[in-house]
């Protein structure tokens, strides 16, 4: 029975959205997204009244936003500390790394028959397991969250930059070779650009894992501050809208970095089919 | 009658009470059946309990008052615990011997997660700032185990009398060379290893009275695991599933908790509780609870138990 | 006939194995030396508190022998690994097997509802513009959300509803491998080229058609890609989910009970289950792959 | 009967026009194209390259929409007509589909169109046949040459019964022998089957050969500067090329052809 | 001088064959093929589709190593002389770059041989002014018609200097008009150059108008079925398809064709 409002703003909000995805434009683009994020947040204020959910195990929105307002401070040093330092720089150490040994296995078949498997295997190394050993080498402050997070993000880049150095057309392979051109040249100018919408594949999937990998990683230890340091010490002061807070700020900064990455893809893979308006 | 506990931490003999009571057939002679549930860093007992995922829970008694203000009913129902067990271990060759004079710019293990109030009310006593600085501590989020102080990350570490002082000395280093500052020397102990439930339990009289045999079969385990410590130890381990731990170290945590326990017929001393609020009261700038809590423990459970 | 003409006098197997032996060769060096240089400050200390003098024969002896290393020597992990799986009854608790079939059985059913979301949600992304509009951005979102905070949450929630085991930690490894899926088979969904979708479009192709003759085939480069790196999040996920369901259970719990009583041996060895786990999974989806591809005729 | 209810003219254009807008500027692809074409006409369109073509051929199966004018199909809108299947449509350039062996492209329409197992079987057959590639049914595309995936991909065209043929240069890549055969057995289909068709070429000959209106473009924009009607008769023999009526048509298309040519 | 002292023979195959293996058995996609093309020759090759023109083409660029024989290019191995930079090749398909505009194609080729950037801006101009798309540098391939691009792919091939030019179908996609011009065209770089080069074609009288030898094969498997010594002069106005000679020598090449084509 209590179930019919929350049924009624989620029917209500589809029916909207369906309407709205019609127009396709900047504006109405924008609007669904928000749409769609707004029914959330008041099916959660919603189911979290009606059934009256204790606030220690979720709790409102309302009350998120009230933390929010009142923990700027708080917020803007651990958004700092974790995604700045940790996550950011992690990332870019992480993804070069995994750039430059694609490269490298993909000139020589013997590494490539050599390192991939045991790239795999080492980077299957789950982050859990690594970061209290990673904590243990690079210290308690952001440097070790960085490693974590290159641990974590080397392996999905890794396979996608093998994969598109991979995907060149035969016509074009040939084209190179009937112009000798050197390893260098074939490298830049062909396996390069066509490896890019494979590689942007996997860049956007570790936006989000070097977020996760940069907070998890405080839970084995950190200065006192930091997103990571913060969830799990309020929590166990059962500040959960302090933690909710928290939440809230990565799944900003991680959209963000993923919107960034996607707009950066957008630019440089114009010539892809599923970036280009298709002909008709 | 089906009861479920919720630990604060590992299957360890921290809790070789509560094992040792079902696997004595304590708890069924008294007509329960008991599942206990392991903790562990990223379990709050006291959310398991808000949830309803546990009937009772141990849980240290300042994270409970915190709890309590942030409009979670808990009380304590027994406190098998006597006496603290925590305490700061430093190196000796830090040149650390006065906590007055000495810490000045040092690097601090410390466990949150609800555990750091009676260490920030410490440093507030000692008029140290906890930000770093030449004049404060520098306070390290300590993860699970002893390796900031072996790897020198920490001039001291958190640690527990039964458990990870035991590890220091496992890894080879000598007592001589520690240096140890107990929170009960120190004045600021707070009380640890309590069982608490929600006060919506208590008005359920069937409950209680699971309750009250609960309590008691419990006490008669821990004084079970004080006489007989190498078969205590045995049990945690039978019930560990992660087969990580070692019957040496056991053996030894269950001598060193029965150190704690030893003065405890379970019934919480009122005068303790008072010191643990005042010590919160006392707390740094963000001080743990703002007021007295009001009927956060209740003898009703120990005073049928032990009649 | 090929395979003498390919062979070039070279036995094909050892052809294989060579260059991963060589790497492998050379990693084991490095890490004996990096054991030795990273354990080597401990073993000192612990000299200069006893006052006794070192050789070098036995700084390195020593520090490759210790009980707690900062970095376990290859040899002990080798032993704790071979401890950890032949030295145990596989049901006996202390048994990697039995750790690590609790974990591969849950890591397997999340991979696979984990799959199964992302490819349903790829599916209307593609299909259908109000859901590219509004899911794209917060299945983004989703997966900033530190898993390893909420793990608890899920955990406690279920455990109140009564489910324990093996689904909640399934539930947060789906959690986690959905979404390389997603983000993959929306490319590979996009990839087919303008003549090949006008073609569809000119025979009037229903979507569901479009679907399964046209953008599925075109988009398996991509999904297996991403299925490989679903798997080992899937992995993780279930290790996460393991730290919170309380010291159980699971190469996770293994490995944090490990880390508790401070046994480096014990976490490399679970460490090097979970990546032994993984890699078999990933190799797994690779021979998938080329079993599939070869059979589409797209391998050449 | 449905044929004769329907209206007479198949293809109707009034004053299409067609921009394509890029990064430097539109380009006009068609500007003010007005056609009328038959039931059952054959049609060629002829024009230098980059003319409009092409776009041409695809605003009329509805994968592009003129940006103006209008444009109707069997009396629909071209997406009306494309929905009722009325299109079989041979691109420029081959686009078969590389997970799929030459029989399986040639089936995937079939498939779609819900033909049974058996009959697309025979059809198969008979078209791989037609375009001399019996026996490569079980190839896959980057295994023939290019001619071969282009006869393939006139195959899979004609292996459904489309309405409407379009095919954009299909006989390009094919030598004069082949390509005589080809031409034959269009003409044969189009008189057996009264299919209206829309065809591209290059070939002067050609175009006159096979069509009934010649419909000559110059570019930039893309616009129609003739259309030819063929006097020639339906029955047309190989010979008919040597006519001197044949040679007089094809006359005047080069000169439209040439007219257009804006570097001559 | 180095140019004097090199052999007469710039290509000289001996008994080449090639077999693909497939999954229903080996494709024998040449047979027996011997040959000898001299420094300067313009040697076209016309044969039914699928007689292995491209793949002989493909082996004489070292894209394709024979499973019999020998080859020499120049003296050397073809892989040799492939990486002395001797081929251009154009192939039956544009193959351009998606991601760079038709300029940056033809810009490509030249960047790897190390031509400076002015050299290389002006030969674009003037190659982009040749297959006359001038203005179209700056477009994306996707948004040119398939016969701009055939034109800028042939534009790559001439913008560099490469001593033997490899083309395959090269006007394939052209109409009539574009298609005289720019066999004027090649003539003319042809006779300036003293390149030599390899033609495939379907086209009869551009074989004839272009060459100075005519290599006509049949398929399955491909062989050489005749090789005809142009008697044309170097000199060849376009008036030239009129004469006797010229229309002598198309027959003979028909025939040749005709002889090969196994469905006659
Ligand atoms: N990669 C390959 N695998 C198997 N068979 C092939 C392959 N490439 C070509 N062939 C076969 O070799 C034969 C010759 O092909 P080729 O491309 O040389 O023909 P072609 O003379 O260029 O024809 P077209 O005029 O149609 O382009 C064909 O029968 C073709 O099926
Ligand atoms: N997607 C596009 N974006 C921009 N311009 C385009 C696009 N498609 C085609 N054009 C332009 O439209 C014009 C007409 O192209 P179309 O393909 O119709 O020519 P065509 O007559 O078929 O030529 P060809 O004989 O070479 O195939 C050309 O100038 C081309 O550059
Ligand atoms: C994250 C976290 N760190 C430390 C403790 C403190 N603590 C309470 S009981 C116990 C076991 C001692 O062996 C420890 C270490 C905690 N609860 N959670
Ligand atoms: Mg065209
Ligand atoms: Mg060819």
């Amino acid at each position: 029975m209590s179930a019919l409002p929350i049924i009624a703003v989620w029917l209500g909000a589809l029916a909207l959205n369906t309407w709205l995805a019609r127009f396709d434009t900047r504006a109405t683009r924008l609007a669904v997204a928000l749409i769609f994020g707004a029914t959330i947040l008041i099916l959660w204020e919603l189911a979290v009244r009606l059934y009256a959910i204790p606030a220690v195990i979720l709790p409102a929105p309302s009350q998120i936003g009230a933390s929010v307002a009142a923990n700027t401070a708080i917020l803007w040093t651990d958004f700092v500390q974790t995604i700045l330092k940790g996550a950011l720089t992690g990332w870019l150490i992480g993804a070069a790394a995994a750039i430059a040994t694609a490269i490298a296995i993909d000139r020589s078949p013997f590494l490539q028959r050599g390192l991939l498997p045991i790239g795999n295997f080492v980077a299957a190394l789950p982050i859990v397991g690594i970061a209290p050993i990673l904590v243990m080498w690079f210290g308690f402050d952001w440097q070790s969250k960085a490693a974590v997070v290159v641990v974590m993000v080397f392996f999905p880049i890794l396979v996608n930059m093998v994969a598109g150095l991979a995907a060149t057309d035969p016509m074009q392979r040939d084209l190179m070779a009937t112009w000798a051109a050197p390893y260098g040249a074939s490298l830049w100018k062909l396996r390069l650009p066509a490896a890019m919408p494979f590689l942007f594949n996997g860049l956007k999937i570790t936006t989000t894992l070097a977020l996760i990998g940069a907070i998890v990683a405080e839970f084995f230890g950190s200065p006192t501050k930091g997103m990571g340091f913060r969830i799990s010490t309020a929590v166990g002061r059962l500040d959960l809208p302090l933690v909710w807070a928290e939440i809230l700020v990565a799944a900003i900064a991680g959209s963000l970095f993923y919107g960034i990455v996607a707009l950066i893809e957008k630019k440089v893979t114009f010539w892809h089919p599923s970036q280009r308006r298709q002909r008709g | 009658q089906e009861l479920t506990l919720q630990l604060k931490w590992v299957t360890q003999a921290q809790f070789a009470g509560y094992y040792v009571a079902k696997d004595k057939g304590f708890y069924e002679e008294e007509g329960l059946d008991v599942t206990i549930l392991p903790g562990g860093p990223d379990i709050a007992p006291t959310q398991v309990l808000a949830g309803g995922g546990a009937d009772v829970i141990v849980e240290w008694m300042p994270a409970a008052l915190a709890a309590r203000e942030k409009g979670l009913p808990l009380v304590n129902i027994a406190q098998p615990f006597k006496s603290s067990g925590m305490m700061l271990t430093c190196l000796k060759e830090s040149g650390i011997a006065d906590p007055k004079t000495d810490f000045k710019g040092k690097t601090l293990g410390v466990w949150f997660s609800g555990n750091e109030y009676p260490f920030l009310s410490w440093m507030s006593q000692l008029g140290l700032s906890t930000e770093g600085g030449p004049d404060g501590v520098t306070v390290l989020k300590q993860g699970f185990n002893v390796d900031p102080l072996l790897q020198k990350q920490a001039a001291c570490i958190s640690t527990m009398t039964y458990n990870e002082y035991g590890q220091v000395l496992d890894a080879g280093i000598a007592p001589e060379d520690l240096v140890t500052f107990k929170y009960e020397d120190q004045g600021v102990a707070t009380l640890e290893d309590g069982l608490y439930v929600l006060e919506s339990t208590l008005e359920d009289k069937a409950k209680v009275t699971d309750l009250v045999r609960f309590v008691r079969a419990s006490m008669k385990g821990w004084k079970y695991a004080e006489e007989n410590p190498e078969e205590a130890a045995q049990i945690v381990l039978d019930n560990d599933e992660t087969g990580a731990q070692t019957l040496d170290h056991q053996v030894r945590m269950v001598t060193e908790i029965g150190k704690l326990t030893a003065g405890s017929n379970g019934v919480l001393d009122e005068a303790d509780y008072q010191r643990t609020v005042d010590t919160l009261m006392a707390g740094g700038s963000d001080p743990v609870i703002s007021k007295a809590p009001e009927g956060a423990f209740t003898h009703v459970i120990t005073d049928r138990a032990f009649d | 006939m090929t395979d003498a003409a390919a062979g070039g006098g070279v036995n094909p197997t050892l052809r294989g194995v060579l260059p991963i032996l060589t790497v492998l060769l050379a990693i084991v060096v490095i890490w004996y030396g990096a054991a030795v240089w990273m354990n080597a400050p401990w073993v000192r200390d612990q000299a200069a508190r006893a006052e006794t003098l070192l050789t070098t024969g036995d700084l390195i002896r020593q520090t490759l022998t210790l009980e707690r290393p900062v970095l376990p020597a290859p040899h002990q992990v080798a032993a704790g690994l071979w401890e950890g799986i032949a030295g145990q009854k596989i049901t006996s608790k202390r048994s990697l097997v039995w750790h690590g079939w609790v974990t591969l059985s849950a890591t397997l059913a999340g991979f696979a509802i984990g799959t199964v979301a992302g490819i349903l949600l790829a599916v209307g992304i593609v299909h259908n513009r109000a859901m590219d509009q509004s899911v794209m951005p917060w299945a983004v979102a989703s997966q900033t959300v530190p898993i390893l905070a909420i793990a608890p949450m899920v955990i406690v929630v279920f455990a109140s509803a009564g489910i324990t085991s093996l689904l909640p930690k399934a539930i947060i490894a789906a959690w986690l491998s959905f979404f390389p899926v997603l983000v993959g088979m929306v490319k590979g969904l996009r990839t087919p080229d303008a003549m090949q979708l006008d073609l569809m479009h000119s025979w009037n192709a229903s979507r569901a058609q479009q679907f399964w003759r046209l953008r599925l085939p075109s988009s398996l480069p991509y999904l297996f890609a991403s299925l490989k790196v679903a798997i080992a999040a899937a992995l993780v996920g279930t290790i996460v989910g393991e730290l919170p369901a309380g010291a159980t259970a699971g190469l996770g719990a293994r490995l944090l009970s490990g880390s508790y009583y401070g046994q480096t041996v014990q976490i490399w060895s679970a460490l090097f289950a979970a990546a032994i786990l993984a890699a078999v999974l990933v190799m797994l989806i690779g021979a998938l792959e080329r079993m599939t591809l070869r059979r589409m005729g797209l391998a050449r | 009967m449905q044929v004769a209810r329907r209206s007479e003219t198949a293809i109707a254009a009034k004053s299409i026009s067609l921009t394509f807008p890029t990064a430097d500027g539109p380009v006009h692809a068609l500007k003010d194209i007005s056609l009328a074409i038959n039931r059952g006409d054959f049609v060629s369109f002829i024009g230098p390259s980059g003319c409009g073509k092409t776009t041409f051929l695809r605003t009329i199966a509805a994968l592009e929409t003129p940006t103006g004018g209008t444009l109707s199909v069997n009396g629909m809108t071209p997406d009306a007509a494309r929905k009722a299947r009325a299109y079989g449509y041979v691109f420029q350039a081959p686009g078969l589909y590389p997970w799929r062996t030459i029989a399986g492209n040639i089936s995937l329409p079939l498939e779609i169109m819900g033909f049974s197992r058996s009959d697309r079987a025979q059809r198969i057959a008979r078209v791989l046949d037609l375009v001399d590639l019996t026996g490569f049914g079980g190839k896959y595309p980057w295994q023939l040459s290019g001619g071969m995936q282009q006869r393939a991909s006139i195959a899979r065209a004609l292996a459904f019964d489309a309405d409407i043929l379009l095919m954009d240069e299909p006989f390009g890549a094919l030598d004069e022998i082949v390509r005589d055969r080809l031409n034959e057995a269009l003409l044969d289909l189009w008189k057996k089957t009264g299919k209206t068709i829309g065809f591209v070429t290059h070939s002067i000959p050609e175009a006159v050969y096979l069509s009934t209106k010649i419909v000559v473009m110059s570019p930039r924009p893309g616009r129609i500067t003739r259309v030819i009607d063929s006097p020639l008769p339906r029955e047309r023999p190989l010979e008919i090329r040597d006519t001197p009526e044949f040679i007089a048509l094809a006359q005047q298309v080069r000169e439209g052809l040439r007219e257009g040519h804006s570097y001559d």
